[in-house]
């Protein structure tokens, strides 16, 4: 499930603003406000933080195959994309279309070529540490009142995946200051954020945080950990957030590790602290088939139909006795096996005092 | 941004007030007695304060802000190691209610009431350290009167109204509501169609997303759309400048193609733009900077919680409405309809461009019909997302899309959320949990096929749904 | 919801062993089985353990009244109960009559009376402590590997919830070893065992089990401890269990406990250690109705019934536009608050070495 | 007890075999090859031994008690602190898949194949502690053929059933199970109707409980009874004496009471007795006293998992038995034949009592025929429960039921089951987890009352089913 087709770092993709694009549609005074804080736009060809209509060279663009099985591509004139339904010409099959186009492969199969979310992005993106998931990045970004133009702080970056959902989120006036201790991790997000047109948008620092914090102070709205001792990262995000006050959130999958954290951010002044836990259950749609029992006939109707009448080839066997009716209905079933845990998450609010 | 950390309480603000675990949205205003958590008193003291402050309320119900929001220590904290010696005879305090009363009517605060209950009890010593705990945690919260008041945001919003009037939002749990904001991929700069019968909660979820860039077309049923708690959020003007909203009784004259024809003239019209006008005129009652919202939105009896399949709760509201309407000149009247005409055309040019970058329905209606049709105003490779109280629907509404095609990667879903508390030797999760947060279905859209079956590529079909492999050529069923 | 119409201890009920009920049904090897080993009964009108057919003088049976709702009454000649539908008289009303008839009160209302069990016990015993539900229950008894004949042992008694259940899986010829460090709530599970007709399976003892233990060793299949200090009895347990092993299970509401339990259990030698945790959902069966939104007509269908037409009464009526059609369907909906947590179970082995 | 604590390994015993969380039962036979978690060996050297030895697998396959089952030390116990230094280049294992099957071929134990493993990483001791253990766990798993033998019970067979063949026992999980058997109040001495497909598991469950007292009538649909999980469980034979089956098809005859006037002559009745005699030699040979359980019922490929629809799976074992018995006596076959026809008759006689102490309904089949017929057997006050995979016929059932009336306290519901890693600074629960259980409908039976319609008492009515009231004259619709 690795990125195919990958633009080398340091090629040379031109990237561009696209200006014709319609992504933004407000008018007025919500416009002033974009162009106002966009001092470091960076030209790029797309946006994970703004739709495009149709497929450009350069886009990363989702292939999608069927239920759950995809994969990201990087548009590039001239290439092409092995899929198991044969091969897709980037210059023919895919610039130009529309997203969300039916592309045939070499073999006579198709794919959906969709344009690339944050969500897609946790879906395909390859995997450098354990990621969070949409359903723990959704509480995440809710509890942590998120939206266009809040400051965030945030370590690890590990492989990106709460990352591109909270750029999604602060964007277009909102900014993102992710710490990540790995170099080779730090150097691959940067890359990434670089592609997928959000760059002006997220700041990427190689330290620990533990020992040096975010790097920024007093400018946070919120500080998201998810590292191996949150509970000494506390202090260097109380003094990321701002005087007046934020939200925190940490996540870790031991309780133990849970518990320190709690305590640390009773210590440093926290109110509200609170964790959670949220699981996602997935149904899948199904028709069910149920057998109505043979309970035999009582004496009323003794002559109607039956195997014992209507079927006297072979005595005995016992098929005939199932040749019976059924009843037909949908239902949700849940999977076998599902995710039984990610992690604990806990959010608390810094108060003014 | 407006309204971030450090904005201070302002006369005419939409609030949040919160005890422990407990929400209430207000308005603030002078001279205005409130209720809250058995307590009354008035917010005057609290303008001018930053929001976050917390509260006591001392005699004659004024607030005073709280200096230190520490522990009650008990001087001394002796405690038994076990209960195996205490008999519970319920003689043990020794303070009768009269003698609490007394010390109340005196004024004596909240937390000298709990530490004279301590004194007072014969067990208090005998009991764990844990029990111990437990009965001054009890008694805080039986006897001081401490509030904060915070500002509006989804966070705080979603959690009161599923607390206080789940009735009212369909039972949409918060965390059901954060899945769907994620999911729709709700953000700065698009165009997004919802669909709501939520009090106008989900709007206000979205419009805090999208921060004011971008625009939205509301969908509503009945006589306009309802914005109860959209007007808690206490959002600046500006955001409702891209607002939109379009009646769902016009969506299938505007799919097929007649819509603007009728729109001048037929009397059938002159219906619509009334009820179009008893909309914004409830929509302006939520703008704070023309007129605050007023308490009522939250402040109806929390033991009398309406059913959601209840369909009188805007009937009543549209009533209301149309009374205070009728005192209004008729000259200003006139001029609101041509406004709303002029809005409701707007709305419709938006819709009719199918361009729309999501869709988010979370009603009371079933919801096959709803996205049937309104999945056609929306661009391919673009999210959507529809919660439903019930999972049965959604199973229907699955299969129809199904037969209908243009949308892949189908998921319904649900989410389980669980509280803990966490202290030291003493954690646990909560030992009451929500039942249930309702479902969701989602999916993406894709360009629709002409005259092919959706079928025709085997694999696919298999993959997406195993079992049902219904098979139809695609044709619109609404 | 307390035990009504108690019936004071020592209070001289004649207790008598029903020898005319059929609750033996077991014949040849079995039926000696039970014979050999039961030398300590007692005579008794009913028991716990054993289903009558028809209520008698002494009987403790289950009155109930509606959903959930009901209690448990001491059968007595000459005695009333109040109900909210009025007074049943024992004499008249209840002695005689078959176990699950639906009894008339005396205001018109009507009950059922019900034949006692252990599940039935748990959910109206009167609570001297926190008490363990039907669901944890069962899990315990299956993973504690209890039928006929087993020696059990459990700390503390409480509220004999627990105890009841155990009682009846092992009857007839196994044998509960039950300690309670509080007095009161010792003697008055005994007084209860006694009234239930299964204190000759049952030994309850006062004393503290971390100093104490269970007042025997190696007899016992099964262990259980539900006390605030488990990992002090590990020890005990150990030494009550037979010298060839055996299983144990502690219940403990805080992971904290949890943790200590597993690192004594693992000290003690105990092995497949086994932590988890069970909840019950509840689904009431409900009608639902859905409303169909009304999304106007299409243009083809422009004069077909709607309100435009068809109500000409009152304009900008919004009410008329609701009359829509519904759909309707069962659905099993889940309560709105439930019962989030009860304990830890955490299951062991003692090995043999 | 027979078979508790302390009791050794017989040969033809019913055993289970177990490593880490993975059971498979098997007979205890001399120079009997068994394949298990990818290992093979005998059991010959396990016979003697006491149950619940841990052995290892030698060379030649066989098994050796284990000396001491201590967790692999590694000699110096150096950790990393954290893993920002490790890059993942693939290349730190320095021993090569021919090494490793070098070491095996010299017939090296698997601890020390984990050893050398450990020793020639390089990364090893740069990973955390946390890290290391995994890695220790890992490598142990795959190098270390560690078994015990462990004596079959209700929870060991439950658990083994639902983690390899889910299809074949409805996908009932374990701890569904413990709740029916607490629910129906199953102990010594009652008598009890159970009607499962669940490959006997459910049936062998009750059987356990009961301890050999009182007395099991087995509905079956089809040719007879399937017992397989049933032999697994090494009951003593007397546990037999007293377990009857009754046929499915003969229910309603047998209601209507038509049953015993047909039962000599007609011809339908030899096919009754030949498919009861099939059933009976199926069930001969799960009794370990005659003839030993074959490994077979738990030894399909385990990648094949039947659907829980599949009905198939019952005539082929019907064949198969069919074809052995082919070759029996025919004066053996009428003896078996007759002892068939009275133990049938026994069985109708006891359901026709009307007097069973509970009812255990765990099948493929729609529930609700079921319930309304078997029900007519149980005594008032008695509890029954009903397993179904889905719950939607439950639901049904549910209504059917109180339309029927005769029950209270009917009560749907599921268990939601967690299990939890526990170890020092490392807790929380397991990363995976069932997604369901299956669904339990349970009830209380009543005496039924005479043309009286159910609903006269309202508030009865209302506290039963709030929301659907519906009412009927009792009726028996079966």
């Amino acid at each position: 499930m690795g990125l195919r087709d990958e633009c080398a770092a340091g090629d040379g993709c031109m990237l561009r603003w696209d200006c014709g694009h319609s992504g933004l549609r407000g008018t007025g005074a919500s416009t002033e406000l974009w162009v106002t804080s966009s001092a470091n736009y960076r030209i790029v060809t797309m946006s994970f933080v703004e739709y495009g209509d149709t497929i450009k060279d350069g886009d990363t663009a989702i292939v999608f195959l069927g239920h759950e099985s995809m994969f990201p591509v990087k548009v590039q004139h001239g290439t092409v994309t092995q899929t198991k339904y044969g091969v897709i010409r980037h210059s023919t099959d895919l610039i130009g279309k529309k997203y969300g186009s039916k592309v045939t492969c070499s073999k006579g199969g198709w794919v959906f070529i969709l344009h690339p979310t944050p969500e897609l992005w946790t879906m395909n993106l390859p995997h450098r540490t354990q990621i969070l998931y949409s359903t723990d990045i959704s509480i995440i970004t809710m509890m942590l009142e998120l939206k266009p133009g809040s400051i965030v702080c945030e370590s690890g970056t590990g492989s990106g995946s709460l990352s591109h959902a909270l750029i999604r989120t602060v964007a277009p006036t909102g900014h993102l200051y992710t710490v990540e201790f790995h170099q080779q991790r730090a150097e691959k997000a940067r890359e990434e954020f670089r592609e997928h047109g959000v760059e002006h948008l997220v700041t990427v620092t190689n330290q620990d945080v533990c020992k040096n914090g975010f790097g920024v102070s007093n400018i946070a709205d919120a500080v998201f950990l998810d590292i191996p001792s949150p509970w000494e990262a506390i202090g260097h995000a109380k003094s990321a957030l701002k005087a007046e006050g934020g939200r925190i959130c940490s996540f870790s999958p031991c309780i133990e590790q849970v518990q320190r954290t709690c305590l640390a951010m009773e210590e440093y002044g926290f109110t509200e602290i609170n964790t959670l836990e949220i699981l996602l259950r997935v149904y899948n749609v199904k028709t069910i088939s149920l057998q109505i029992p043979d309970l035999g006939k009582a004496a009323e109707d003794n002559s109607s139909t039956g195997f014992d009448s209507s079927n006297p080839s072979h005595q005995g066997s016992p098929c005939a006795n199932l040749q019976q009716g059924t009843v037909q209905f949908k239902s949700g079933v849940p999977l076998r096996e599902v995710v039984g845990h990610t992690g604990y998450l806990t959010f608390a609010t810094k108060s003014l005092v | 941004m407006e309204g971030g950390p450090g904005a201070r309480i302002r006369e005419g603000d939409c609030a949040v007030l919160k005890r422990d675990e407990v929400f209430k949205a207000v308005s603030v205003l002078r001279r205005r007695k409130i209720i809250f958590e058995k307590q009354w008193f008035y917010l005057d003291n609290a303008i001018g304060h930053v929001y976050g402050t917390t509260f006591e309320v001392t005699s004659g119900g004024n607030l005073q802000p709280k200096q230190e929001v520490e522990e009650t220590t008990t001087e001394t904290k002796e405690a038994g190691t076990d209960n195996r010696n205490i008999v519970d005879d319920g003689k043990s305090q020794k303070l009768t209610h009269d003698d609490i009363k007394a010390l109340k009517d005196k004024g004596i605060k909240g937390q000298e009431i709990v530490q004279q209950l301590i004194e007072n009890s014969t067990t208090f010593r005998d009991k764990t350290e844990f029990a111990q705990d437990k009965y001054i945690k009890k008694k805080k919260k039986k006897y001081e009167a401490v509030i904060t008041i915070v500002k509006p945001s989804t966070r705080i919003l979603s959690t009161m109204y599923y607390a206080r009037e789940p009735g009212k939002i369909n039972h949409l749990r918060y965390d059901t509501l954060a899945q769907m904001l994620t999911l729709g991929n709700i953000h700065a700069g698009i165009k997004m169609i919802v669909m709501e019968t939520c009090a106008g909660l989900v709007l206000g979820a979205v419009m805090e997303r999208m921060g004011g860039y971008g625009s939205i077309i509301q969908m509503y049923p009945g006589g306009g759309p309802v914005r109860a708690a959209t007007g808690c959020f206490g959002f600046p003007k500006a955001f409702f400048d891209n607002l939109h909203e379009f009646p769902l009784s016009k969506v299938q004259s505007l799919l097929s193609g007649t819509f603007t024809e009728t729109l001048p003239a037929e009397p059938e019209e002159n219906t619509l733009v009334e009820e179009d006008s008893n909309g914004l005129s409830e929509d302006k009652q939520q703008e704070p900077e023309e007129e605050p919202p007023p308490e009522a939105p939250m402040d109806i009896n929390p033991t009398e919680e309406r059913d959601a399949m209840d369909i009188n709760a805007e009937d009543a509201e549209f009533k209301e409405s149309k009374e205070k309407e009728n005192k209004e000149n008729v000259r200003e009247k006139q001029i609101k309809q041509w406004e709303r005409r002029k809005k409701l055309r707007e709305a419709a040019a938006l819709l009719r461009e199918k361009n729309a970058d999501g869709l988010i329905v979370a009603s009371k209606f079933h919801p096959t019909p709803l996205l049937l049709s309104l999945l056609e105003f929306v661009a391919p490779s673009r999210p959507f997302v529809v919660y439903c109280q019930y999972k049965e629907p959604l199973l229907e509404c699955y299969t129809k899309l199904r037969e209908r095609g243009g949308v892949i990667n189908l998921k319904l879903s649900e989410t389980w959320l669980r509280n803990y508390q966490v202290l030291p030797d003493r954690s646990h999760p909560k030992l009451t949990m929500s039942g249930g947060g309702g479902y969701l279905l989602s999916g993406i859209t894709v360009v629709p096929e002409k005259g092919r079956a959706e079928c025709a590529h085997a694999e696919e079909t298999k993959l997406e749904e195993p079992s049902s492999k219904r098979c139809k050529l695609q044709g619109l069923p609404c």
